[in-house]
């Protein structure tokens, strides 16, 4: 060992610093929130350069009223809002029952994306079924917009006996090919650059599909989200490259991967649109996407759309936040709560009530408690059943080899 | 002697070391205001300072590259990669650039980083909280490479680590950070209070690189295993009341062989144990090593207990898992012969 | 029937499957206009155009992750990384994803990339262009692992890589690009035009994935060796006059490991060689799966005859290079016992 | 085989192209120059959204008549210019020897820096010894402006005994601890993240060294660029990153790796200075590389600087670039030549004359071809003398462990 063992440097290192940690009240002083309908939309064949304000400013459609102002206003029906809002609740009775589970022994792991419903729903509401999803693991939102049965959903975390993926995957790593949902992976952003290939490879067959990928703030330092914007750029892959600023990488603020700027001002140096979007803004997030999926689809390439929102729970069930942030910054998040959001605006508009609300709920929950029920007698992971345990060794490759077909005997399964 | 357990033991061979030497620091993510996801390096922020329990960014081949640089400026990096199966991010800088700095430079550069890294399954972690992937590492010349099986060893082997001039991957098991366990997941697990590997020393010591122990003398049979598997073996030994001769190599690379060779001299027999998966895993090396010095004592085959070649299973972690049964079997196997 | 180099013959079984399938294309750096600096993949970009013979950022972790994307979305990409030992960039790429894609969705989801590289030293191409990384993949679940040793070969087995639907890690022996090598870089080289296996049909024709091929058949000791050491190796036996049996593995993962215990079966003795340095490599599992297979029929410590465990050295090239020398020197070891 | 064998799929791929290829005339008209002394130089200090703009110009300092002009004219002393010409001519003379040299069979592989011997030479001498230096393969001036003797260069070009890094990398490869110039990857990109956890360290100890490192525009795809920028800002490391933008990676045009925007662009989504320099333009460079040097040493943070130049020579002995771009492309470069450009400086500002030119190159060649007759002695990659084989053992680790003492012994050496 040879290092200087002198003490005295005096260290001049930056080291970023939460804008609260527990003990401290929690700041959001620094946010600088434009009025709802201020930024101007573009056309969506804009020269990247002219889309640059979208990168430092914060697309908003939803006003303190509920009313939807300004030109990214989608003009939703009030069907589409009202069904909008029920996925919203879905996704949130659905984390709301799946955790309450984790916590009594009955999944091995969860993680819930309260706070965050709008990002998944409204930006799967804005896509056609034909688009590829590579989501990360807090988009459970765009399973229910297209579809999947909240029991298939449920015997996958399970690890049960009908799980899709046969028990080979913790909770939550969904995959589901027939909804264009690609499989899950436990390791940060490597899906967003693969997200590209597929989208290249629909320009390729000339079609008109495009992709659309997921990320968090913290995945941003991750070289694959490099690759992404690098060959989507190249490219001009039709593709939807999504940032879900919920300002935490589990204890770690979103200014270790900020960099002092916005995460949108990333995609001016690669000739990008980069927007930044109210993320708990339902209309401002869907009318985003739409904005970017019809850029793609025109040939205009990429958009790197950063979603501003706040992640209120957990990171999983394995964490306890009050470690590292502040007990009430998710009550001092200024940009408020998604359902109550979309809620009030449908209710401004004469298209909802308290009581309608709350009966959805009512059947939201009574729904989950019956998924449930049926889930659960197919099986849990500590009780079984489960596949059959030679399912182990399959699809390891298409056809299994020798040695592996040695392996399964051995084991004697 | 205090009581730890294995984060315990960690934390308290990074807080010694940089308590001595300010050119030590430890780096990843989550490891500074929050202490690590796994605890390992609480209070040491509090302690040192953001700059010397330094949050990152995730990016593992940023990281790592980060304390290569900081290695040849004269610092003394400790890197956390939270899980081993998140490693490969940083595959290029680890094996293309720290393992080779010193030989491609003809000695002028060098960078002593240590990268820790919990491993293993055992934990209901799923694919991507579970690998093993150690062998790997063996094969990249220039690289050091450890995993410890119990609290007194961790902060030993650890120290020794941070104090090498070269490159060492440090594994950590992470299935026994609490506790020993011997592979029957139904068993509530005692904590390492309870046993004497869970003395240890608050102030410096080293266990040596390079050196296994054994465990357990026996003269019929070798098992050669390391981290977790250390104590399933035993457990399986004494299960099945086998007067088998227990080495924990505690080092893979440079690993120790002439306690290996020496006791395989002895009993003729040898059974090689790793979570990792079989095909060109760690445990193919020892038995191309323990056949090339003990050809000629060798009474049966040498046996591998491992981890199937699938990806580590979620529903079907313990019938992946080597488990007692499987390792009795396999001794039996070397047994039945003369 | 046209005499190829293996270029030559890389590029037709490209060409061939490109003509009949157009989900099939090539991509890489350099790969497109210019046609790749080995010349693989000449003409293809005239022939199929920009999007099929698609050059590529320098970023072979991206390259890898665009491929796993299109190989989704139903094409059937064949990657090149320009030289083996940039293919750490993608490691994570090809460990986490490309590998584990179809078991970890349930089957729902996989993606038929093929990664050609060339590979190994000889070439006084120094640390960064000669390295032999094949051993690091056969441990990864999920990834089949070829290296060929000659056009017909390399033509008949890239056709198959190309065709399977699992992914394929395909190593390109460099040295032997152009004729084979016998280890002794003094003498001229001969083109593959004035050898047999240089006569390769023009048009589709697949080798099997998974088979060895016995190079030479004999009876006193079994030589297991792949791309460019088959033909040291074959030299080796013919200058000390062995009689030994000489097996081209082909593919290392799945392994032939029919072939292989049938021969060491009837001779009791083996000695495994490669390039790549020999700790953990896959001479490791080679012996590891003898000593398993034909622990009973052994009259001998199976030999490894390797690169040694150092960086690949410039200067030092032919004292690294695994040797006739050393291989004979290895043989006679085996055969001195009884 | 499962996929659609069906033709009839119409690409809409977007694959960039070349600006020129054989037999197409060079085709410089996009390039955009703007005159001399046009460009504004910022305070040192400066917040990084001020600097935009330079990321889309070109610093330029020297104009067509030999003149300095604007801001960014770094009022060197005639001296200090007469040294950099010296040494950029130095550089010249070196690769052309030891390209014949290559050539003649005598070195096995060899690379120019043709073209580019401002970028090198003109940093070089901008900062001071104690930075430390993380090249590429194409920045030899930095040893010469460093001063190291050039048989040691050449004995570590023929791998021979004398070689400081014992035989070990290709030639060029060079590694000069005394010079703080580190030792050369052949692997592209990875050094340039470590250059900043170097100038985090010197932050960490309290010293004012900063670090600079070299990437070609080819390696601006590689993931270890990325982490260089998301690491050097989130931790404000006193580091200059920077580009030698020569148009060409191997046989790839820039097109694939700027993603229609210029490098210097990226730095903006990282808040941090990019600034574009003509790169033939040594007053432009040494200026440009000062200012950046200042403010990491201030504290300000890191400052990414691409180097706009032209790749004259091959890439290298490996290569023939005949097969991939127009044959008069170099000589249609509007940027011209650095050493020309220098020369016309001093000559215009009375300070050098064409008689003490040739007198200098003359005696450069001389020094080149005695250097050689002395290196050669020493041995050469084909005839020896080497390091002895054992040498190959060590420094593997810092002591050698059993196993390869052993394998040493089983070599016997
Ligand atoms: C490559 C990799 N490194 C580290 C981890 C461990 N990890 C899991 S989630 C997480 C934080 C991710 O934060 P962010 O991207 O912001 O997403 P969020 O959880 O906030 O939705 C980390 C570090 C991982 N899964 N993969
Ligand atoms: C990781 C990696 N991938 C590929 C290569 C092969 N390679 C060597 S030089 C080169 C081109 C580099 O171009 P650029 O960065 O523009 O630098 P230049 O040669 O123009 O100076 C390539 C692809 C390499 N050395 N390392
Ligand atoms: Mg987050
Ligand atoms: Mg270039």
């Amino acid at each position: 060992m040879t290092s200087p063992t002198h003490a005295g440097w005096q260290s001049k290192l930056y080291v970023p610093v939460a804008s609260s940690r527990p003990d401290q009240p929690a700041d959001f002083s620094k946010l600088d929130i434009p009025a709802a309908g201020a930024c101007a939309r573009p056309a969506t064949d804009a020269a990247a350069e002219q889309t640059r304000d979208l990168a430092y400013g914060l697309v908003r459609v939803l006003d303190d009223n509920g009313q939807a102002c300004g030109d990214w206003n989608p003009q939703l029906s009030p069907d589409q809002l009202r069904q909008g809002l029920k996925h919203m609740l879905a996704v949130r009775a659905y984390d709301e029952r799946m955790f309450r589970m984790q916590r009594q022994g009955n999944l091995s792991f969860y993680m819930k994306c309260t706070g965050e419903e709008a990002v998944a729903v409204a930006q799967a509401m804005a896509l056609e079924s034909g688009d590829m999803l590579f989501p990360s693991y807090r988009q459970q939102g765009l399973l229910f917009v297209r579809g999947r049965p909240v029991l298939d959903m449920m015997c996958h975390c399970l690890s049960n006996s009908r799980d899709n993926i046969k028990g080979r995957q913790l909770p939550i790593m969904y995959s589901w090919k027939e909804g264009n949902f690609f499989t899950i992976s436990g390791n940060l952003g490597t899906q967003i650059s693969q997200s590209v290939g597929w989208a290249m490879a629909s320009a390729y067959k000339g079609e008109d599909h495009v992709s659309a990928a997921w990320v968090g703030d913290g995945t941003m330092a991750a070289a694959d989200v490099y690759h992404a914007l690098h060959f989507a750029s190249t490219y001009r892959a039709p593709a939807l490259l999504n940032v879900v600023n919920n300002q935490w990488a589990i204890s770690t603020p979103q200014s270790f991967a900020c960099t002092g700027t916005t995460f949108a001002a990333r995609a001016q140096g690669f000739s990008m649109p980069g927007i930044r979007v109210d993320g708990n803004d339902f209309l401002a997030v869907y009318a985003v996407t739409q904005w970017a999926a019809e850029r793609a689809r025109q040939g205009h390439g990429p958009t790197l759309i950063e979603l501003y929102t706040y992640r209120v729970a957990s990171h999983s069930t394995s964490d306890n936040p009050d470690a590292y942030r502040g007990k009430d910054e998710a009550a001092q998040w200024p940009l408020g709560d998604p359902l109550e959001r979309l809620k009030a605006h449908l209710i401004a508009i004469g298209e909802w009530d308290d009581a309608q609300h709350a009966a959805v709920e009512a059947e939201l929950k009574a729904e989950m408690t019956a998924n449930w029920k049926e889930a659960i007698k197919y099986g849990s992971l500590e009780e079984g059943p489960h596949w059959p345990v030679s399912a182990m060794f399959e699809d390891v490759f298409k056809e299994m080899p020798g040695h592996l077909r040695k392996q399964r005997q051995d084991l004697g399964v | 002697m205090p009581a730890m357990n294995m984060i315990q033991a960690l934390n308290s061979a990074m807080d010694v070391l940089m308590e001595r030497d300010p050119a030590v620091l430890v780096m990843g993510e989550d490891v500074g205001y929050f202490g690590g996801v796994f605890r390992c390096t609480e209070g040491l922020y509090e302690k040192y300072g953001a700059h010397r329990a330094l949050d990152m960014p995730i990016a593992e081949g940023g990281i790592v590259a980060t304390a290569i640089g900081m290695g040849v400026n004269g610092l003394r990096p400790v890197v956390e990669i939270q899980f081993a199966d998140y490693i490969y991010p940083a595959f290029d800088q680890i094996v293309s650039e720290l393992a080779r700095l010193r030989h491609r430079s003809g000695g002028e550069y060098s960078a002593p980083v240590t990268i820790r890294t919990p491993c293993g399954g055992g934990i209901r972690g799923g694919q991507t909280h579970s690998q093993s992937p150690e062998g790997v590492f063996t094969h990249v010349c220039g690289l050091k490479t450890v995993m410890p099986s119990n609290p007194y060893d961790a902060k030993g082997l650890l120290i020794s680590a941070i104090e090498d001039d070269d490159p060492v991957i440090f594994f950590e098991p992470k299935r026994i950070y609490n506790g020993p366990f011997d592979g029957d997941h139904h068993k509530a697990g005692q904590p390492w209070a309870n046993y004497p590997q869970g003395e240890v020393p608050e102030g410096y010591y080293k266990v040596p690189l390079g050196k296994a122990a054994v465990v357990r003398p026996g003269s019929d049979v070798t098992i050669l295993a390391y981290g977790t598997m250390v104590h399933v073996a035993a457990a399986a030994i004494e299960t099945a009341g086998i007067d088998a001769e227990l080495i924990d190599l505690r080092t893979l690379l440079p690993l120790d062989t002439e306690t290996i060779a020496e006791s395989v001299q002895k009993t003729g027999r040898c059974v090689v144990i790793h979570e990792a998966t079989r095909t060109s895993g760690f445990g193919a090396e020892l038995v191309a090593e323990v056949q090339e010095s003990c050809f000629w004592h060798l009474k049966a085959p040498i046996e591998r207990v491992t981890g199937w070649d699938t990806p580590y299973p979620h529903a079907f972690e313990w019938e992946y898992f080597p488990s007692q049964e499987r390792i009795i079997d396999a001794i039996q196997r070397t047994l039945e012969t003369d």
